[in-house]
């Protein structure tokens, strides 16, 4: 079961009109080779799942720009104007979610919760087309599990079984989206033997993890 | 006029300063909120959390010394000081919504009597989104809005009832202006402080919104 | 007497065993299903998950080898392989209710036709309780009741309907007794293999519910 | 803010009364030295959360043994024969929880979820009192927060500011009960100076606990 290959032939999974889940907030953490040769193999009409729309040549700005994404699913778009050029075109179908509930939702798909009980949001329009249940008195929105297709993640160091290991505020979205697609791709930028990596440091354990990707340089600058 | 708006901006930094705690976990939205770490009295020490997954945001690094892999939420490169932790979002947020943030700070489009925010959605945009705003306001055990009194063109930010899309409801408990500071209570607005200088005559004419100066 | 006793339940381990595909990830309970991990055919690759927290359970350390921190969720030391991860309770259980654990062994006091399983509150004790027995069989995607074919006094354990406290509600998807295999079907019991030198006869003797043989 | 005392000042923390989660899996990972102060304070009265009922003298099975426990919420008892008893005599309520759902609701409980939904226990005794909710054609039981007055948690490593570090599966319930008492008492066998965990592997931020004792010496065997 060997889950390492490259960047190209790990892309190519992903089918057109796909589900995709991308790790990274505002850039860091972004799997920034991926979603390079992702943007290049022009697989579009996609449904991204991100914390924010990060910048438009870095992040999930690259698949933005390039045209490839037909609805967002996020909780930022302020730092990319092409978002928001694209969704006043009517070309990308925007959706907002608090990003504590977005990770929550990831999460509770990766560890199936069939739903959770949030405030965030109560009483304003993201309550729309939510149920509320009432607990001991207080009212909860009921938000639900969110899975994807494909998830492209990114981690500091990753042994050849897919274990990962995160470094600093690039931990982010990585971790819970490695739990919650069909298909994990995850780009490192150290790969090392099994068994390299303490079993007590493992972030993401490595039977979440499909495929493995080692960055060899980015395509395109960075913001 | 420049050193004028500093100087208000610096006025409202200062004062929320004033606001924190030994020991508080503190989280400081975009702008004037940022500036609050500038001036938290030497004899506290308070934890600052980045909801982009750590505690213990530390100053700016030198020149060439910047890690890629920390910035701030605002997307600045910072950094970690000693005793700080990095965690993945659901903790970055279940510190926010499980009730171990004490404070969050943020700024406003809107603010209203009720304590109703409008901070995320700006008419005839499809964006920028809430961020992580709307788990601060409904997570965070007290929620001090930090903002310019007026908009640019003097049109009054605090309200009696926001019109734009709100970020939470009835959760707003201090404003702190460049005019002074209000308390949301049930009955209303009520004043804290004037900022030096200035009158309730003119913290009420520059209000939307009715001030009562008495509990 | 003694020797039968352990070749009955080596097939059932064995046997079990044969069921395991290369790459799955499988959680083994107490009693019988912890020796099915003795006969993994050598050609595939398992992993092994712990639900106190872990996944690569490797084979018991030497004597005087053991790490304290370091047991199975039936209390014995172990080890850990190359390559495997520990983790949290939630992640434990997350790895078994999120659908990324292949498959569940599991003992049992009765089971039924219908998938019922009941195996965690023997009548007239307060206890032992269900441990993560109801999350194992509500979240593995396979679910394997590895048993005697009968209670020592020879009593059925196969039964039309259990009468004990269920674990689970029709969630049982194969069963493996040493007279043989049953799979559980919408249509009831499904006879897959008798042990050599056990007759249907035999096998339906000592079982209180219908088997069929044929689908 | 010095965090660090003696086991006996923590535990005096502790009151007649309380409801006390406790880590730990069969005695590995259990607070050992503060549950043995504990039974010797004989503070009682106590509802315990745990994840097993341990062995009659390691582990939470000091504090039953030493009899100052009146109610129990744990998902297995089979090891411990003593709380049997004293449960068959009357003396000690316990309350059954599926272990994946234990761990669940102490997490929602630290994290502020309001409530999750889960499948395990459907059809089975323990949906009694439960609310069943349908979410999209599937039943999931709506599952509460569970919190505590005191976490007694046990780390390998701590440094004075309270970041905590666990080994092996050790960890298993204690970084969830750090998120959700209101007093967090960790015992950790080594004691570091703030700065010495790596930001990367700390696995309970200091944020969360409230004193730090070091382990001198166990009271009592172990099983």
């Amino acid at each position: 079961m060997e889950k390492v290959m490259t960047a190209v032939d790990a892309v190519n999974r992903v089918k057109r009109g796909s589900t995709v889940m991308i790790g990274g907030f505002l850039g860091v953490g972004a799997p920034q080779q991926l979603l390079a040769v992702l943007a290049k193999q022009m697989i579009n009409e996609l449904t991204i799942i991100c914390c924010a729309a990060d910048y438009p040549h870095n992040g999930v700005g690259r698949l933005i720009s390039a045209g490839l994404v037909k609805r967002a699913i996020l909780s930022h778009s302020g730092t990319n104007l092409e978002i928001e050029a694209r969704a006043a075109a009517g070309e990308i179908e925007v959706e907002f979610i608090p990003q504590g509930t977005l990770a929550e939702r990831i999460r509770a798909a990766g560890m199936g919760l069939g739903g959770i009980l949030v405030t965030a949001g109560l009483g304003t329009a993201i309550e729309k087309g939510k149920r509320t249940i009432e607990v001991d008195g207080n009212s909860f929105l009921l938000e639900k599990p969110l899975k994807a297709d494909v998830a492209l993640i990114k981690a500091a160091r990753g042994d050849h079984a897919g274990n990962l290991v995160y470094h600093g505020a690039a931990r982010n979205f990585n971790p819970l989206m490695a739990t919650a697609a069909d298909l994990v791709i995850a780009e490192v930028a150290e790969l090392v033997p099994v068994g390299e990596i303490n079993p007590d440091q493992v972030m993401t354990p490595a039977i979440f993890v499909d495929i493995i990707v080692q960055t060899t340089g980015i395509e395109g600058g960075i913001k | 006029m420049k050193n004028d708006n500093r100087a208000r901006r610096e006025y409202i930094a200062r004062r929320v300063a004033q606001e924190l705690k030994d020991g508080d976990v503190v989280n400081l939205g975009i702008g004037i909120p940022t500036m609050v770490a500038n001036f938290v009295p030497p004899e506290i020490t308070v934890i600052f959390h980045s909801e982009n997954g750590f505690v213990g945001i530390g100053p700016s690094p030198q020149v060439g010394e910047e890690d890629p892999d920390i910035i701030n939420a605002g997307g600045q490169p910072v950094t970690i000081l000693p005793g700080g932790a990095f965690f993945d979002s659901t903790v970055a947020f279940g510190i926010i919504r499980g009730g171990h943030l004490d404070i969050a700070v943020l700024g406003a489009l809107e603010v209203d009597a009720q304590g109703n925010l409008a901070n995320w959605a700006i008419p005839g945009r499809s964006g920028p989104g809430m961020g992580g705003a709307m788990d601060l306001v409904s997570g965070a055990k007290r929620v001090i809005v930090a903002t310019e009194h007026t908009t640019k063109d003097g049109r009054p930010k605090i309200v009696e009832r926001c019109s734009l899309p709100l970020t939470g409801g009835q959760i707003v408990d201090l404003i702190v202006s460049d005019l002074g500071v209000l308390e949301v209570t049930p009955a209303g607005l009520l004043l804290k402080e004037l900022r030096p200088g200035v009158t309730i005559d003119e913290l009420q004419a520059k209000t939307a919104a009715e001030i009562r100066d008495k509990p």
